[in-house]
């Protein structure tokens, strides 16, 4: 029977290998899979490449992965977000390398990663530096940018409802790169707010079929970075087993 | 190979949708194409859990429904009724084919008219020039599913290799295919041969060899399929 | 104050002008918006270029606009379905051009229309007569194939539930090509079968945001094309005001 | 052109908002930008139905909740708590920005560093070496959406002028600026000139060419903003 509910978030992260690609969910805050990325911490896996929006904020969740030492490279449209203190002396120290990417070529790059398009020309760019050294096209009198899908090992992602066979459903603005994300990765690992058997959500209301999804864990209650902030967290390995970030 | 006509021999059609239903891992998400290979839910072991998707945009469906309860605008791509399941989700066709040309469906069920024994497949047209052309989703799932497999007779109605050793007709796919379910063989396509894994009841590796028109060699297991009457 | 609701679909369809290139939902008979093709077929525009997965059934619906002489070209995966009479004896009698995209091309090509790209790549229909004089490239040693967008003039959907600012709904398999239809035309215009106020579809359940719907005609009773080919109907123009096939 | 410190002329920011606000057509699909746009909604008048929509995959929302119905997870680009109306619709991030480069959205206010006579915008990089840079959809919106709009201080704190001939910032886009709110008058980009169609109480031509580093010219119905005390 497929069953894709692991034991707990350990469990689900388990066998993440060093040097991976991983997609990670969230815009600022929300839609952050925290919880996940402190089982990554825990897990232990190092030289990654991390595309997210942003890239961290404060000691917790990514920012926290980063301060790990664990992230050699980002992929990201906004680095500068709220408190983004840990990623900015990495960069400065060149302990870090940066990629920025426009949001929607960035979302788009995912998109085309998960369905198998090799490349995709877009007006986004055109005349800016981030344009340099890549091949353009004329579409209707417009200079158009072709750029390359990505295709990563892992996604991390947080959803609202899971079921068992890997339907999920969102919150709001947390959906934001969830979807796409969970397309564009070998192994999808999302965390969830509330778990339903198979057929607990109504099919027309699935917002990421099952089929994008591999491993679900159970976070009822998961934490905004703002809220851990408050609480002056800082993550370091092995806080989640202390109970200190849960 | 022989243009003789001669009596059917091997596997009947639902033996052969018997034989590729078993071979279904557990937990495939499979696409079932038109025709034969809509056969092979109906032999899925109960010990599988498996889920269809049709192109036109479900993933997880049951089998078609009663007489009184066909809902006519819940299909598949065979444009046939089926139903709901538990676990059961819609989608437009932009996302369905991102599942497929994605790499996300394990497997998916193929009729031919002819298979190179380099995986080429040609399915959607003799390239006659009076036929009106349609391909449907067939190149799609021919580069884009994990695995492809064919459900075909051996030969065709006129007695003439379906596997070949290149294609006359127009491609569907290049290399695309992994393995075929015919009434006489199951065979893996492996680079430039056509492996036989498994032969029919009765069936001799001459024969298969006799009725191909490309390279055949034995597989380093070969054996008899064991199937029951269908 | 927003409101797309038209009085009736011939409102709904007003303005259409010849030489139009309208993309048309629907996989089979199902997702047919068959009242706003006749309606369209009453409205009068010709020398049209019609995007529809078939090429109609019977001589109902798009079949009957074939038959009406009103299409010079139909962009289809498989113009034989159910029945195709209609289509076949235009395209034997070289009164109709035909250009076969495969299915998830064609829905990928609309999804980019829609979406701003200019081109992408795809591995579908490399080595096919169908790749023939396109441009390629290499990813990860296969080969892909450039396609270019399709953008529309017009977009004729089937929906289930709209709101009075163009959200919908859909109702099972019927939601095939309308979501991406709906993106890629510069007037969209949808029939739904129930019609509600704008709040009445709960916001995480939208499948189409109002921003790509114009013209919204409720037809609460429509017909599928083996329903009305088991009536006995031949749509000509003029049978919808007479009641005949509606 | 003058380095001079002065008195802050011409119009206040919500002064300015206001002006941006008015012009607004009845059913516009809007993106406001981060920062002074993000004012613009409180302006619009009555009798405008708009749907706001927000990068971050929503479109249809309300101003700032009270401080007790703050949603945390229901937020705008620019990371504030926001609130549903009637006819919200929640997307991903790749719909959110097929609407963008799709054309869909009707008019984005941007913020803006420096503007071209050409038309050309850069307001997410100095281009300094120490600079950490980040652009976020800036670069998407000023492609995407049929009339991008700027509402900026008409020069820098520094007194220099933010309306340039060429653009010596990266640019954000090139030749995407259809208008300019600045505290000095309402002006369209006109292929090569900055054309003034409206002017601050008290502000002359004179000054705003005087202000401006690019070609300046007077649209044909220039006249002077009236605008309430904001």
């Amino acid at each position: 029977m497929i069953n894709k509910k692991h034991a707990d978030l350990n469990d689900a992260v388990a066998g993440i290998e060093d040097g991976s690609l991983i997609l990670i969910g969230g815009f600022g805050e929300v839609g952050n899979p925290t919880e996940l990325v402190h089982a990554l911490i825990d897990q232990g896996a190092t030289d990654l490449t991390i595309v997210n929006n942003n890239a961290g904020t404060g000691e917790v969740g990514l920012a926290a992965l980063l301060k790990a030492g664990r992230v050699r490279k980002i992929i990201c449209s906004y680095p500068r977000t709220v408190d983004p203190h840990v990623f900015n002396e990495l960069y400065r120290a060149n302990r870090i390398e940066l990629e920025v990417v426009p949001q929607g070529t960035l979302a788009e790059k995912i998109r085309a990663g998960g369905s198998g398009i090799g490349g995709f020309f877009t007006r986004t760019t055109t005349g800016t530096p981030l344009a340099e050294g890549k091949e353009t096209r004329e579409y209707e009198g417009e200079t158009y940018v072709l750029e390359d899908p990505i295709k990563a090992d892992y996604a991390l992602v947080k959803c609202f409802t899971a079921d068992r066979v890997g339907n999920l459903t969102y919150y709001k603005t947390a959906r934001n790169f969830g979807p796409i994300m969970c397309m564009a990765a070998t192994t999808t690992i999302v965390q969830c707010q509330h778990y339903v058997e198979a057929g607990g959500i109504d099919p027309e209301h699935v917002i990421t079929p099952g089929i994008f999804v591999d491993r679900i864990a159970v976070v009822a209650q998961p934490m905004l970075e703002s809220q851990l902030i408050a609480r002056g967290v800082s993550y370091t390995e092995g806080d989640q087993t202390k109970g200190i970030a849960l | 190979m022989t243009g003789t006509p001669e009596k059917k021999v091997g596997l009947s059609r639902n033996q052969m949708a018997w034989c590729a239903a078993q071979d279904i891992p557990d937990g495939s998400m499979v696409n079932l194409g038109i025709g034969m290979p809509e056969k092979v839910a109906e032999y899925l072991p109960a010990d599988r859990d498996v889920f269809y998707h049709s192109e036109n945009g479900i993933l997880g469906f049951g089998p078609s429904p009663a007489e009184d309860s066909i809902d006519l605008e819940l299909i598949n791509a065979g444009k046939k009724p089926i139903t709901e399941i538990a676990g059961t989700s819609y989608f437009h066709h932009a996302d369905s084919f991102a599942m497929i040309r994605g790499g996300h469906i394990d497997i998916c069920f193929l009729g031919a008219m002819q298979i190179a024994e380099n995986g080429d497949l040609a399915n959607w047209s003799t390239g006659a020039a009076d036929a009106i052309p349609g391909v449907g989703g067939a190149m799609d799932l021919a580069v884009g599913a994990k695995s492809v497999v064919v459900l075909t007779d051996h030969v065709t109605k006129k007695g003439e290799p379906k596997l070949v050793e290149r294609c006359t007709y127009p491609l569907t796919g290049e290399k695309c295919i992994n393995r075929i379910y015919s009434n006489l063989a199951i065979i893996d396509v492996d680079a430039n041969a056509f492996v036989v894994q498994a032969l029919a009841p009765g069936v001799t590796l001459e024969r298969v060899t006799e009725l191909t028109a490309g390279q055949v060699r034995a597989g380093d297991n070969l054996h008899t399929i064991e199937c029951p009457e269908l």
